[in-house]
């Protein structure tokens, strides 16, 4: 991949005198100058309100964005009308499950499957739900290396048929990439939900093909603004399902005993939407569009094989996931005897070098990740490099050697 | 958008009224409660007279117009034809601009997201019998 | 008030040769270069996602975000634990109708008092809800002119003692401004919510000294970007309230079978807020805090008598709303014999003047207003002119001359 | 942030450990995980010993290390006013830096959202105390 350092700005700011090393593209990505500008060029010029005005600058914004929902319908394979805009993967993930139960979709007794290696927001909203509503959750758990899940972690609930199985396709912690097809050749019957905030970055999804029912994801991980999500879902659903937000635009008729929706997408999109983040986040597609998302993946992979390489030279380093061909783009390790916290501070004060350390907003998976363990003590949290278009091998370098650094000077 | 044309067709009386002896259907404006009745008469698979009730802004009225003079006479195949064209020009997408007369005068509808709705009342409303027509 | 149109580079552009006149405030306002720059220079320079990571960008990014929200918290006279950002006023309503469901706040037989003009963000969610778990909602009637709210029509309700209270203090569609303290006066015990969305643009509300328990306006109506809201709610609320978006940030401990959560506000913070948006939005409150909210309203009063003045002289307009000074800055019309659309969208090709037309997601109030129109037929809309700051009685005047021509055009 | 000094303090032995017939109360920090258990052993309203227990980033033993070589002889008002000026530090606000002593070393904690919970655990485990004291 071509050095794409001028499109990024921020890759040129010093910290603590240190070039910048962003690498915590797994929390949120650096934008382009493209997207930044694109978003002031349209606050200052066609800048109004959706949908509801005839005159010239409300017409200029709602074709903009729905220009940006077509973009991203042709990118997944689907159509704009079942393109809904969120406010992110969270959001996307939480109106499904409460529009399912306000729908009737899930009720006492129906079994959702999720894995142990969730997200939080593709954790949460079904366990805290089902206490409530009385729906049962069950979980995969990983039994391969360090919280990886392999085919016979999948096989074991075969036979159990779940309503729902609602999967991320990418885990933001150990950098396993789930196969959605062999998923959804093991439950054929269920409603099949895919969490792709990580894996949609790095990888073009075909609903389609892929037979997927939902699909969230955010733009803020993909070089688009913060604040707006996608929420694919197949149409023949979203036509059954009572929408999770009320407010304008969402209706057709409003009495005062009676309510009826709007057509589709809009049923789902109450109120007024992140106009310019939305028309920000098709001018991202179209940046990596024009990069091309085998060269995406390609980049990836092989910074990814790369890293795994170099760290696990690192003495006491433990490294966690598969660390094969699923393994990409997200690297979570511990250094024993140094604290995650104080790794990724020092790695930032004295290197430039950011990661992120902390649960990652998976803490069933560090329970998991506990157990399996060598560390004297596991400190319920990892750090994390993640990788992205605009980074390279000497970022790495600069890593590891951040690493040996520290490892020196705590004597460890 | 708003030239003499489509003012003088949105004036227009002509096709103004109820048609005894005919197929009829409502349509709805979700947007501004606007409601139009669409009154057809066909002989052997040919529209031989329309007619339309109903209240609305000067598009849906010109476009009403224009739609109904433009199918009188026509048989339904060109029809059809006819609308399938009406719908790929508010899209933006190309069109045969032959099939439509002065219906094109009409095309910057297309920049008009809120007005796109306007303009195809009655059009909606024709569909509706066609699909009708077609299902019985 | 000077003149800021130096500070708004839209009002420079040319709508088909006129210059733009912008009196479509109430949908969303113009953003002035400050906001915009200084969004384009959060991007640019400091982007990473909040509270999460221990490095330099992250660490800026949650001191910014921290900073905007103690910029609102003493804007409304609130702690920053009690400002939640949402993506607008339609979701900060939702959040308060659905976590009252699930906490129990609201439970079959329970009142709720709406008005019958409310926008459908305070209505729908209202409304469909109480369908599906049995709570009543009653509706305060306008009796006075056009739509107009009096006191006797509140007093209605007062032995009633509603649970609950939710009204806006300012209404969309006629302009009228609720005399908030009277309404707690005569609601004494009720939970008082106030939809803001129109009134915060015009006014200070100090939350405390009017005593009022949950408060919702968004950004982008107000100089800030769009997808940002506020939900204010008293701590106390808050504390007893279940979670509306369950997600990461959001919790404090999560296992397979419990999850407890993290404290105020970030218990209902689901996911990666809005973090541009939201450091803009605190920016373009300190640009209307220079301006001082005094000379804010002065000015939108004096536009406001003005515009109500020069329109009451053209023969065949129909003003809603009471016309006096509970009238202010925004102003309903209808022209006998001209569509509410025609005349909104002739006024933009004509004359470049942008006022909107519709339902205004206010159908129960047009229903109400067709009844007492004097209309030979009411459209079930009207055409809406909304002033802000930089507006002044030049763009009255044209807006006047535009309604005049248009008249003679359609010789009515 | 990490100097020789913090350094220095984080490895601290001195003060880790449990106290017998002292008050004991645990903390934690809900970011990562980390606990501590903090003893303090009161005579005639002074602080006359304290130690503790648990393990957790640098910043926070060096924190808990420098807490209690500060409190330690020092009588429960000073001990509440030497908080006190440690919340307003940490908060970026005006404080006593001549209260706190070494401790204001740390305060570029400040500009580190992340690792003021790292920074302050031993401090709110020690406010637990203080609080429980007042309610008794
Ligand atoms: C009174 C009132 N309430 C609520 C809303 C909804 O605001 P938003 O679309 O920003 O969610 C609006 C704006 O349209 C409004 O005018
Ligand atoms: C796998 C996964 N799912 C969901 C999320 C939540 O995304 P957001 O915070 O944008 O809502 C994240 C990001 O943190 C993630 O990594």
């Amino acid at each position: 991949m071509k050095n794409l350092w001028d499109d990024f700005p921020a890759l040129s700011r010093k910290i603590n005198g240190n070039r910048l090393v962003y690498l915590d593209n797994a929390a949120t990505t650096l934008k382009p100058k493209s997207v930044i500008e694109n978003i002031s060029h349209f606050y200052l010029n066609n800048f109004a309100n959706v949908h509801r005005a005839v005159h010239t600058l409300s017409s200029e914004s709602t074709l903009k964005l729905e220009e940006a929902r077509e973009i991203l319908a042709s990118f997944l394979n689907a159509n704009g009308e079942e393109i809904i805009f969120t406010s992110g993967t969270t959001m996307s993930i939480n109106m499904i499950v409460e529009s399912f139960i306000r729908s009737g979709f899930i009720k006492e007794g129906d079994n959702v499957l999720i894995t142990a290696i969730e997200h939080h927001a593709n954790f949460v909203p079904w366990v805290r739900l089902s206490k409530f509503f009385g729906f049962s959750v069950h979980f995969i758990k990983p039994t391969g290396r360090f919280g990886t899940i392999e085919e016979k972690d999948l096989l074991k609930f075969k036979e159990f048929n779940p309503k729902i199985v609602s999967v991320t396709a990418h885990s933001n912690v150990t950098g396993q990439v789930i196969d959605i097809e062999q998923l959804r050749k093991i439950f054929p019957n269920s409603i099949l939900i895919v969490d792709a905030a990580q894996l949609m970055p790095h990888e073009k999804i075909d609903v389609k093909s892929l037979d997927i029912d939902f699909l969230a994801f955010s733009a803020h991980k993909m070089l688009g603004p913060s604040g707006v999500g996608i929420l694919y879902a197949k149409k023949e659903h979203l036509e059954n399902m009572e929408p999770f937000l009320y407010g304008g635009e969402m209706i057709d008729k409003v009495s005062f005993d009676n309510v009826t929706f709007n057509e589709l997408p809009y049923k789902f999109e109450a109120g007024t939407p992140n106009i310019a983040g939305i028309i920000g986040f098709g001018e991202a597609i179209k940046y990596l569009e024009t990069l091309g998302f085998d060269n995406i993946k390609n980049h990836i992979c092989s910074l990814t094989t790369y890293a795994l390489k170099k760290l696990s030279e690192i003495k006491g380093l433990e490294i966690y996931g598969p660390m094969d061909e699923r393994h990409q783009g997200i690297i979570s390790f511990n250094l024993e005897g140094v604290h995650p916290h104080d790794l990724a501070h020092l790695l930032d004060e004295k290197f430039g070098v950011a990661v992120r350390s902390g649960h990652h907003c998976a803490q069933p998976l560090m329970s998991i990740l506990k157990q399996e363990s060598n560390l004297k003590v596991f400190p319920y949290g990892t750090c994390r490099a993640s990788f992205y278009i605009y980074n390279n091998n000497e970022d790495i370098d600069i890593l590891v050697k951040g690493i040996k650094s520290i490892k020196e000077w705590f004597n460890v | 958008m708003y030239n003499e044309l489509i003012m003088d067709y949105a004036k227009l009386q002509k096709y103004k009224g109820k048609l005894e002896d005919a197929l009829a259907q409502e349509g709805k404006n979700l947007s501004c409660g606007d409601e139009i009745t669409l009154y057809v008469k066909i002989e052997e698979n040919k529209i031989v007279d329309a007619k339309f009730e109903g209240i609305g802004c000067a598009i849906s009225q010109a476009s009403a117009n224009l739609m109904i003079e433009n199918i009188i006479g026509k048989n339904l195949d060109d029809v059809k034809m006819i609308l399938e064209n009406v719908l790929l020009m508010v899209k933006g997408e190309k069109y045969e601009s032959d099939k439509l007369g002065l219906i094109t005068k009409m095309e910057d509808i297309k920049n008009y997201p809120m007005r796109i709705k306007c303009f195809l009342l009655s059009w909606k409303t024709l569909e509706l019998i066609l699909k009708n027509i077609e299902s019985s």
